[in-house]
């Protein structure tokens, strides 16, 4: 299984019934492949949709059918529509029980960085703002490295998304939170020890005693 | 209701104007109204918009035409040629969090001054602005946007005005057709009085200025 | 012609084609029966409609379907419906061309008080304040003295429903603007002179050379 | 979506609990809800609503039974025993300006600390509020209000929880239904999912918490 996918799977069993969740594009996306059997999970689009479903068939895209990034999809039974104001109603009013977002650091006290690279790349923060301050959960679906660089560091470089700590991050390598405000680990992935995710990451790690080794834990970490 | 031809709405835009652009990515954005401000070269504009979506497409074809002087949005991430004149100095972007600029938007179209967010507090986005504490809890206070025109993009429309739009090119659309002193709307069909059902009308008559013909 | 008649009839000419109009209950709803010929008006609602129509045949109202005083109206073709935000986001907004609201004291810079008598009637504001703080043009339609006593004010002995000057007051006896801020007569009902209407009024008025005398004035004082 | 009976569903409200309920003089107010309110005398209530309707009628029942403490509301001109009850110190009622109202409310369900609005300036209504200048104009800072519940009357429902409304039924229903805590949804029709409308959705099924049913 590839890092993406390794990722998306794990965080697919942090879903619950009934939720309504908000994915971001990349990685976060292939969480709705995974939706565990037997439960029903609004996916929100903050371009004004609950309810999206797969891509359309081959010719049977609708142009005014898209998800956030402007590619056709389509929409199950008891989808909903409306304007913006109201899809970042919900964003911002806490009736987001959880996003998933892509991330470019995030800091040993669960800060995210998501949204440019001054002088670099400066892509907007589109809804990423509003979504972690506003969403109840909000997990980062990220690889732990870029170009050999932990993403996961003492002190974010970039310019924050939010000062509100995220509730986890979920990399190919380690499921990590913030428990009293201190990145802790949780569990590492299928054949990853500990001792590689501490020295994968440069953040200070909290390691408790019951740290899950190795993958196939099957419990979530949603706070109570 | 007034209706207009194309050539005749986008000519009474002058250049220099303030222009609230409906659509995300380029969806529910009125792209006959977009080619005409390009045929017509209307240059020096401000764009209020969720974003420029990519080259070639929506607001994308006005910042390849180079027309946009102003840009207030939030997300420029899928069209490079944004960011370049960005990073170039030619075009000035103002980077707005998207709820924010919903409620900004919303604020300008109601009477309200602005409205106090958490969004953004402690981060890039708080510079210059007012932090205001509501029961112990920290928001900034973002006002009110309102622009020369609105160009609005709907799914059906009766002769009155009335407006309705359908799933995700809904969008910005209402919104701004309540935030600008004059209203221009390009619709897939124009249909008899009475034929939306009062419930299913989005944007009351009222709000709307010209609805725009092709041709 | 009774006197509510008679200041319906003369709102009624300040009406044109296209305008968006906001009546309240009392007098104000009257005007609704003397739109002039050939224009479209739009009437709202602020309970959420634009487009009401007449009070609807034995057997044909609808529960649902009601005026801001809960009585069963009906709706014309090209009717809309909306919730309460957007009904005071159409009144705050300067989207309301006019309203038309009853009077209890107007002071002779044109602030209305309207809501409330303090320890007698508290009937509370409902939308007076913002249709007056909101609307492009307010008029209001009283009549010229209460038991006696005259409604147009030096200062307002009860509390203000706005801050911002009413533009126009139309009684059984006169029609009062405020250019420059001060009451000011512009014209006097049929069969009524100038010194009755000074005499019944505690305000004082400027009295400009061109006012019009005994009614029959065509023109609206709509401002420019 | 959770269905629950009427009777259940009001025992869930405990007294002193803050309420959100719509309707408009009575119209679109979730009437079973509010008899059963009554009949098992849930008392000390703090209702925010429009209005008081009249004597008999909608939140009118609840004035009548006494069992409210606190009142936050626009309008009380047509029920003279909440006047009665007011002026007599029994009950505690503020009144705000409806457009306020609204936005406090909307303010409460999105998430927004409050809004500044004109309406109120220089009356008594600014009394221990901030006033705030933006661009040279004043106005009122309002604080968002929430509830513990929100009493929500649809015209139809899905099985769901996707609510739509009808007419002058609208009202504050939708903007209660972000508002509170808990959501429950008394509705004239209950159907299936799909039968309606993406684009006629007024209320996403996911703020519901309680389609209330018959018995």
């Amino acid at each position: 299984m590839d890092a993406q996918t390794l990722i998306a799977r794990r965080i697919a069993r942090e879903l619950r019934d009934g939720m309504l969740v908000n994915l971001g594009i990349g990685i976060p996306t292939l969480v709705a492949n995974f939706v565990p059997e037997g439960i029903h999970v609004f996916f929100q689009s903050e371009n004004g949709l609950i309810g999206t479903g797969p891509v359309p068939e081959p010719g049977m895209a609708l142009a005014w059918l898209t998800d956030a990034g402007g590619k056709p999809v389509t929409a199950l039974p008891g989808a909903c529509a409306f304007d913006s104001a109201i899809s970042f109603g919900l964003i911002r009013g806490g009736h987001l029980d959880l996003t998933v977002l892509g991330g470019l650091q995030v800091d040993q006290n669960g800060r995210l960085a998501n949204w440019m690279i001054p002088g670099k790349m400066v892509p907007g923060m589109g809804g990423a703002m509003d979504l972690v301050t506003g969403a109840r959960r909000v997990i980062v679906a990220m690889q732990h490295a870029a170009k050999g660089r932990s993403k996961i560091v003492r002190e974010c470089s970039l310019p924050l998304t939010s000062d509100r700590p995220v509730d986890l991050v979920v990399t190919e390598l380690a499921v990590i939170g913030f428990p009293e405000g201190r990145a802790t680990l949780l569990e590492t992935a299928d054949g990853v020890t500990v001792d590689q995710v501490i020295a994968a990451t440069e953040a200070e790690l909290v390691i408790p005693s019951n740290v899950k080794e190795g993958g196939g834990a099957s419990t979530s970490y949603e706070s109570a | 209701m007034k209706t207009i031809s194309l050539t005749n709405a986008v000519a009474m835009i002058p250049a220099g104007s303030s222009l609230m652009i409906g659509g995300f990515m380029g969806v529910g954005t009125p792209e006959p109204l977009i080619d005409e401000l390009v045929r017509q070269q209307k240059s020096d504009l401000t764009v209020i918009a969720n974003d420029t979506a990519s080259p070639g497409i929506g607001i994308g074809k006005l910042i390849s035409a180079r027309l946009v002087r102003h840009l207030i949005v939030s997300h420029i991430g899928l069209n490079p040629e944004t960011q370049q004149q960005m990073i170039a100095g030619e075009l000035k972007v103002d980077l707005v969090p998207q709820g924010t600029l919903t409620e900004r938007i919303r604020a300008g179209g109601s009477g309200l001054g602005g409205i106090l967010t958490p969004t953004g507090v402690g981060t890039v986005v708080e510079e210059g602005k007012r932090r205001i504490e509501v029961d112990g809890r920290d928001y900034l206070l973002e006002t009110a946007l309102r622009a020369d025109f609105a160009l609005v993009h709907a799914f059906i429309a009766d002769y009155l005005g009335n407006l309705s739009y359908v799933l995700t090119a809904r969008n910005f659309n209402p919104l701004m057709a309540m935030a600008a002193e004059t209203v221009l709307v390009q619709t897939e069909n124009i249909v008899p009085v009475g034929l939306i059902a009062p419930d299913h009308v989005v944007t009351p008559a009222p709000l709307v200025d010209y609805l725009v013909t092709k041709g």
